[in-house]
């Protein structure tokens, strides 16, 4: 590992939920400046849970209570409310899931790709525009000023992902959210923004926590990766390393169960009863020295 | 739909006739004989007082005397003055009445008052469709003939009371050439008459602004203006006086009256009026049996619903003829004896244990305490054992039911009677066929029926007098009290309360 | 803020209102034992006697007497007999003629709906305050034309809920699956959408308890509520106003339970909504 | 299809207005009171009350008698008041404006009240804070507009004398103006020291309003607000670095007040058709005031002029609602 320091580390962090029960199991990670790091796990493992937390945006009935995160080596927790956020809305960004949704239908998409420049980052109005002008270009939309006077509702769902991702690399942050961007696009269209993904963090040099569940997408898109259970880390190795070889027997049953394009032949097997049974013994484990540990 | 503009309420004339300059006065500067503000309990409906509700309306004709003249002026203790005719009287034979007009006089628009305003005001009343609530003592004079200043006309059926009724309700002079200009929806706009204020600004339901005539025959009025605001809530009215926004207030509730006056820089004035409180007896169902009706009349402490419930502001009666009127008595008396009430009630086969039961009708909040003075007397009633219901409705009802003759057995109502005689108080309330009695005592009848055409005016007074003694004897209704009107001032106006109940700025003056 | 704590918070306000209500209850049913005084008896000479903590009170009266010298608190007691039969009658006739046209308008949709909507346009339009009055100027003054008044003017509120509810359970596959099945119009609406439409209703039903005392104390201070001699809270106020200077106590505890019993009938309305209403439970 | 939809609305409302003229017509008729029996001073015979009901066209049969006067209003003939002997049209016309624009301030005030009540409600929603915003709007609403102005005319009418308590404008200023809506008038024509008495006169009787009607305000608005607060778009604006009440104004309130819109919009009408018993109280001249007095008076005709044209304004009040949540909300707009 080169001697950059990190641009995201996350260590220990634990959240609960109003009865008690663990999401996140003291999750570790870091994020290189720069680099694209995949979160992956099934649904409802809380890999979005640990984007949220960073951003601060986790939901009403989820509390962190433990772990430090870390933005470019500093610690969030030190900072105030308003200082936290202003740092999370300078130096970074969300693409969401669902692009249906993500914008708002009552304004039109000019304003809502600048308001961050403008009122957060202090940016002159006209700088803003060109700004947005030159994103929405790199995103291979061919009419900005059509698309910036445009209510969401007259755009596609391709489209309005296609501005999420401009708007969310307008302010050049250090570090991206990416939370399952293509998941809810059809096939067809995943894999344009994929790539546009791809080649616009090269391009920008900025750093992605890429959540998705899907391995196929870690392959293609992410330099270093971390695997997720029942918000437990399962596994944590640079991609290559992990597809040549998955210590963990959860991992090697996630990528038996994934579909492979070189080899449609091979036979899809569901994770193991076993695997199962053995992660339900580390879970366990966590918890009671959790509990130990906090009485 | 565009609002249609609001008709120029200031009246053009008033300024340009009397050529003073329309000033707005700010609000601030209300030199103390300049401007003078009123909280009225009443809102004025319309300013016709020759036709429709209003006109029998008697708290509106405080407004009405201020801007018109009646033929007979009253003065505050009801008794009669030359008003815009000066002198008249019947022929001998009363076959012809003669009136003498007042000369030098004008209207608020400038113009002369004549004797044809007079015989076309008397004509107008006269004629049915005008829709003039008296007109039937009106139609019994007629074929008037004017010379110079004198009228003289025929009598068409002998009303003993018809001067008298010149000074009461629709009693008033309206301007024959003005009216018949503008029309009664001009009138209605802009009224003009012959009173000591004209009218500046009427913004209905809300304050009527007026302004002193300085050619008034009876002198020019102390305060140059006055603004009469419509409050007709009583709490609105005591908040008005209390904070210096209104100097005079009236109709109050008798507590706050006591606790307005002791406050400095506030007094007040507590006269008796012309109005008495009454519960009808309807010659139906129990009411029918004489035991009962005196039970009913000597188990009321009048004495205490006075002092307990109107704070002692109140006179207790024992006919319906108020101390103030022609035809009182002050030799009828009727006892308050329970005792002899449940004797009464026992000879009847009825006690405490078995109670007599009849309804009792009662309007709530119409007039001061009406609804607990009932709920008093029920009380005091179930005491000597009279088990009475109350029920309550509205004036509206009240009116509909007595016209109907459908009254329950005791109904209460209360009975203004401005000019003091017999004929429109004990006369009206209990002559059978007339729409307002309820009691059809055929014995009543009798007594009553030679009255009305009485030509010698003593033996007229006796005749009633007899009447009231003979009713009071068969407890044929129940008389209770006489109003006491309160009027709440600033100690900067005295005021001069008027027996008829009616608030006259006209007789108010700086202190 | 987690949402244990909401539920507990609004869970307490829900057993507040409760107690309260159920003291008013036990008031009404119970009025000849607790009351201390009979409401109606009058005593000229022990008129307006302050409350207990006041000098110059009477031991017998411990919220004082009105101006004819009746007992407060026996009146506030017999107040919640009328009170409470006011909300229950009127709110309960309310809810059923607006529920059932409610129920019918939404399920059949067609014809019935317009009428019904039609019908409902018609009653918003009329000016509430002014309905009641021109209602009880009909019906005379008096506890029934109170209760009618009041159900006629505010059936409308039901009616327009449980529609809108009804539209959207009608289009549900369940109630599809029972007319495939072959039920009965009515089976259906009653055994399967009515279920599923109760939650809003009932905590409307509370709802509309509270306006129903209210909409009664509007029309005790117009003088048009019941007549005979029986004591209503409104009645109370109204009587109480006029000597505000010298009596306060007249005015401010009849105030002061009206005030807390229309404000156990929303929060208890709002508590049951909330326990009923899956998203928030 | 704009105008066609518009053409069915049309119908409708005509359809309602003419539902209320009937069931009003009938329900007045049926009122015990006979407005003649009023007018009959003492000694009037059988005869004067037969000739009076003639002269007021009352000894017609019902349905003739509607037929007549619904032949009236629809050529705006309204008939003539029997209490207050003038046409009823100019009559209610007159006093609408002050009622409409009592209704107005009182809106206006509910909204200052209510609105940013909601946000914070929203803002702390599961806190006490919001718990305390619950009951302070369900006690507003449990006490009735009247006993508000009873509290308002002892606080600020007796104890602390700063607004006026009764009337709608100082009797003694000279009023320069055309309309009957003094208050728009007076900002017009730039005369701020008449607006300054016109709202001086205005403000408790529209506070009393205002309170029961801020309380429903903060309630729907703070329900809705809670609604739209975890939508996506609002949780990437809090992203992009906005504070909690700057997301609430920029992103949440435009959305969540389209829905609360037609509710609040109905709740204006109750207000209109409400202010009854606090015109009365306050001696303001509106049409509540003088709709009681023609109920007590069974004034027929102006009953049935009153309550007409407050479901007209019902009416336009709803389309005037339903058209702004077609231009507010860009979906239709566009559609």
């Amino acid at each position: 590992m080169n001697a950059r320091p990190s641009c995201l580390s996350i260590s220990g962090l634990t959240a609960i939920l109003p009865n008690g029960s663990r999401v996140l199991r003291s999750v570790s990670l870091d994020v290189k400046p720069g680099e694209v790091h995949a979160l992956v796990g099934e649904s409802g493992a809380g890999k979005s849970m640990i984007g949220k937390a960073l951003l601060g945006v986790l939901p009403p009935s989820v509390r962190q209570v433990e772990g430090s995160i870390a933005l470019e080596g500093t610690e969030l927790e030190t900072l105030g409310a308003a200082a936290r956020r202003r740092l999370i809305g300078a130096r970074t960004a969300l693409i969401p899931q669902d692009p249906l949704t993500a914008l708002n239908p009552s304004r039109r998409i000019g304003p809502q790709m600048s308001d961050r420049l403008t009122h957060i980052l202090g940016w002159p109005a006209e700088r803003a525009r060109n700004r947005i002008r030159e994103m929405l270009a790199e995103v291979h939309i061919r009419e900005p000023d059509r698309v910036i006077a445009a209510y969401p509702h007259e755009l596609s769902g391709g489209m309005r992902q296609r501005v999420l991702i401009a708007a969310a690399f307008a302010a050049e942050p250090r570090l991206i959210v990416a939370d399952e961007p293509t998941t809810a696009l059809d096939v067809t269209v995943q894999k344009q923004i994929l790539r546009l993904i791809a080649d616009l963090q090269r391009q920008h040099g900025t750093a992605i926590l890429f959540v998705t569940h899907d391995l196929g997408v870690v392959a293609k898109i992410s330099q270093s990766v971390t695997v997720l259970y029942a918000g437990m880390v399962v596994e944590r190795a640079p991609t290559p390393a992990l597809f040549a070889t998955p210590q963990h027997a959860y991992t090697r049953a996630l990528m038996a169960a994934t579909p492979r394009y070189t080899d449609p032949a091979s036979s899809l097997q569901p994770v193991g009863s076993a695997v199962l049974a053995e992660l339900a013994l580390e879970v366990q484990n966590a918890d009671n020295e959790w509990k130990r540990a906090h009485g | 739909m565009s609002w249609t503009p609001n008709r120029r309420h200031i009246l053009g004339y008033g300024a340009a006739a009397l050529g003073a300059t329309a000033f707005g006065l700010p609000v601030s500067a209300r030199a103390a004989g300049e401007e003078l503000t009123i909280a009225y309990n009443v809102n004025l409906p319309s300013w016709d007082p020759t036709t429709g509700p209003s006109a029998v309306n008697p708290t509106v004709q405080g407004f009405y005397q201020s801007v018109f003249d009646q033929f007979i002026a009253q003065k505050p203790d009801l008794s009669f003055a030359p008003g815009l005719i000066t002198e008249w009287g019947w022929s001998d034979d009363r076959s012809k009445i003669h009136m003498t007009v007042r000369e030098g006089v004008t209207w608020h628009d400038g113009s002369p008052f004549t004797a044809e305003d007079v015989v076309w005001s008397l004509e107008r009343a006269a004629k049915a469709e005008t829709g003039n609530p008296i007109q039937f003592v009106w139609s019994k004079v007629g074929n008037f003939s004017i010379d110079g200043n004198r009228i003289t006309g025929d009598v068409l059926s002998f009303e003993p009371t018809l001067f008298k009724w010149m000074s009461f309700l629709t009693g008033y002079v309206l301007p024959k050439a003005y009216y018949e200009k503008v029309g009664a929806e001009g009138f209605e706009a802009a009224p003009i008459g012959t009173g000591p204020y004209m009218v500046d600004k009427f913004e209905r339901n809300a304050f009527l602004r007026l302004k002193a005539n300085p050619n008034y025959w009876g002198g020019k009025p102390a305060f140059e203006n006055v603004t009469i605001k419509f409050v007709t809530d009583a709490a609105s009215r005591v908040a008005e006086v209390e904070s210096g926004r209104s100097q005079v207030t009236l109709e109050i509730p008798y507590e706050e009256y006591d606790r307005l006056i002791a406050k400095d820089g506030l007094a007040g004035a507590a006269t008796p009026i012309s109005d008495i409180g009454m519960i009808f007896l309807n010659d139906i169902d129990v009411m029918t049996d004489r035991n009962v009706r005196q039970a009913a009349v000597m188990s009321i402490d009048k004495k205490l619903l006075v002092d307990r419930l109107l704070r002692g502001y109140g006179k207790p009666i024992d006919t319906l003829e108020a101390p103030e009127y022609a035809a009182f008595d002050d030799s009828i008396k009727v006892p308050y004896d329970p005792d002899k009430a449940r004797a009464l009630l026992a000879e009847s086969g009825y006690s405490t244990d078995n109670p007599v039961k009849f309804k009792i009708q009662t309007t709530r909040g119409f007039k001061p305490k009406d609804y607990e003075m009932i709920q008093a007397i029920v009380g005091m009633w179930r005491k000597v054992g009279i088990e009475a219901e109350i029920e309550v409705y509205e004036i509206a009802k009240h009116f509909e039911l007595r016209a109907a003759d459908q009254l329950a057995p005791a109904a209460f109502y209360n009975w203004g009677n401005a000019i003091g005689d017999p004929t429109t108080s004990t006369g009206f309330a209990m002559y059978g066929p007339s729409p307002h009695s309820v009691w059809d005592g055929q014995d009543v009848i009798d007594m009553i029926n030679p009255l009305w055409g009485e030509a010698d005016e003593a033996r007229r007074i006796d005749g009633w007098k007899a009447v009231s003694k003979h009713i009071a004897e068969q407890a044929y209704v129940i008389p209770l009290i006489q109003y006491v009107q309160p009027i709440v001032h600033a100690k900067g106006v005295n005021v001069v309360p008027h027996i008829s109940g009616a608030l006259l700025p006209a007789l108010m003056t700086p202190a | 803020m987690d949402s244990a704590r909401i539920t507990r918070r609004s869970g307490a306000r829900l057993w507040l209102a409760g107690f309260w209500l159920a003291l008013v209850f036990i008031a009404a049913v119970a009025a000849p034992l607790l009351a201390p005084q009979d409401p109606l008896a009058q005593d000229l000479l022990y008129e307006r006697l302050p409350p207990f903590w006041m000098n110059g009170s009477e031991s017998g009266y411990p919220l004082g007497t009105d101006s004819l010298g009746r007992d407060l608190l026996s009146r506030l007691i017999y107040g919640a007999r009328i009170a409470v039969l006011v909300a229950f009658t009127a709110a309960l006739s309310a809810c059923v003629l607006g529920s059932a046209l409610g129920l019918i308008a939404g399920y059949y949709g067609g014809w019935a709906d317009r009428i019904i909507s039609r019908i409902v346009d018609i009653w918003m339009a009329f000016p509430p305050v002014l309905f009641a009055i021109l209602l009880v100027a009909v019906l005379g003054t008096g506890l029934h034309s109170v209760i009618i008044a009041i159900a006629v003017i505010d059936w409308t509120r039901f009616c327009r809920v449980v529609r809108a509810e009804t539209m959207v359970q009608a289009r549900m596959d369940y109630i599809e699956n029972a007319r495939i099945a072959g039920f009965g119009r009515w089976r259906i609406m009653l055994s399967e959408v009515l279920p599923n439409v109760l939650p809003p209703i009932v905590a409307l039903l509370s709802l509309e308890m509270g306006i129903a005392v209210i909409v009664e104390a509007i029309l005790s201070f117009v003088n048009l509520s019941i007549s005979t001699d029986d004591p209503t809270w409104g009645g109370i106020i109204a009587e109480g106003r006029l000597s505000i200077h010298q009596a306060w106590w007249i005015l401010v505890f009849p105030l002061v339970t009206l005030f807390l019993t229309v404000l156990s009938f929303s929060q208890f309305g709002e508590g049951l909504k909330s326990r009923f209403d899956p998203v928030l439970r | 299809m704009i105008l066609q939809k518009f053409l069915l609305r049309l119908i409708t409302m005509a359809v309602t207005l003419f539902g209320v003229a009937v069931v009003v017509f009938i329900v007045i008729r049926v009122a015990p009171g006979d407005p003649i029996a009023m007018m009959l001073p003492p000694g009037a015979g059988p005869e004067d009350i037969a000739r009076l009901r003639a002269l007021y066209g009352l000894d017609k049969s019902l349905p003739h008698q509607f037929l007549i006067w619904l032949g009236g209003v629809v050529q705006g003939d309204f008939g003539t008041s029997i209490s207050l002997r003038q046409d009823v049209l100019s009559l209610v016309l007159g006093r609408l404006p002050a009622t409409l624009e009592l209704a107005t301030v009182a809106l206006l005030i509910a909204l200052i009240i209510g609105g940013p009540l909601a946000v914070i409600g929203a803002r702390e929603r599961g806190t006490a804070v919001e718990a305390g915003i619950d009951v302070a709007g369900g006690a507003a609403l449990s006490i009735p507009d009247f006993l508000w102005g009873l509290v308002l005319i002892l606080l600020f009418g007796v104890l602390a004398p700063i607004f006026e308590i009764s009337g709608r404008v100082s009797p003694s200023l000279d009023l320069p103006f055309s309309t009957q809506f003094y208050l728009v008038e007076s900002i017009l024509r730039l005369r701020f020291d008449l607006t300054a008495d016109l709202l001086s006169h205005m403000f408790m009787p529209a506070l009393a309003l205002a309170l029961p009607l801020a309380a429903i305000i903060t309630l729907l608005l703070k329900q809705s607000l809670k609604e739209v607060m975890d939508l996506d778009y609002v949780v990437l604006a809090r992203v992009k670095g906005f504070s909690e009440t700057q997301v609430i104004l920029r992103e949440a309130l435009k959305n969540a007040a389209l829905p609360t819109l037609t509710l609040i919009g109905v709740q204006f009408t109750f207000l209109i058709g409400g202010t009854v018993i606090v015109e009365r109280l306050f001696s303001y001249e509106g049409l509540g005031n003088m709709a009681i007095d023609a109920v007590i008076n069974r004034d027929l005709p102006l009953i049935q002029g009153i309550v007409l044209v407050f479901a007209l304004i019902f009416v336009l009040i709803n389309l005037a609602v339903d058209l702004s949540y077609a231009l507010l909300n860009p979906r239709l707009r566009h559609g």
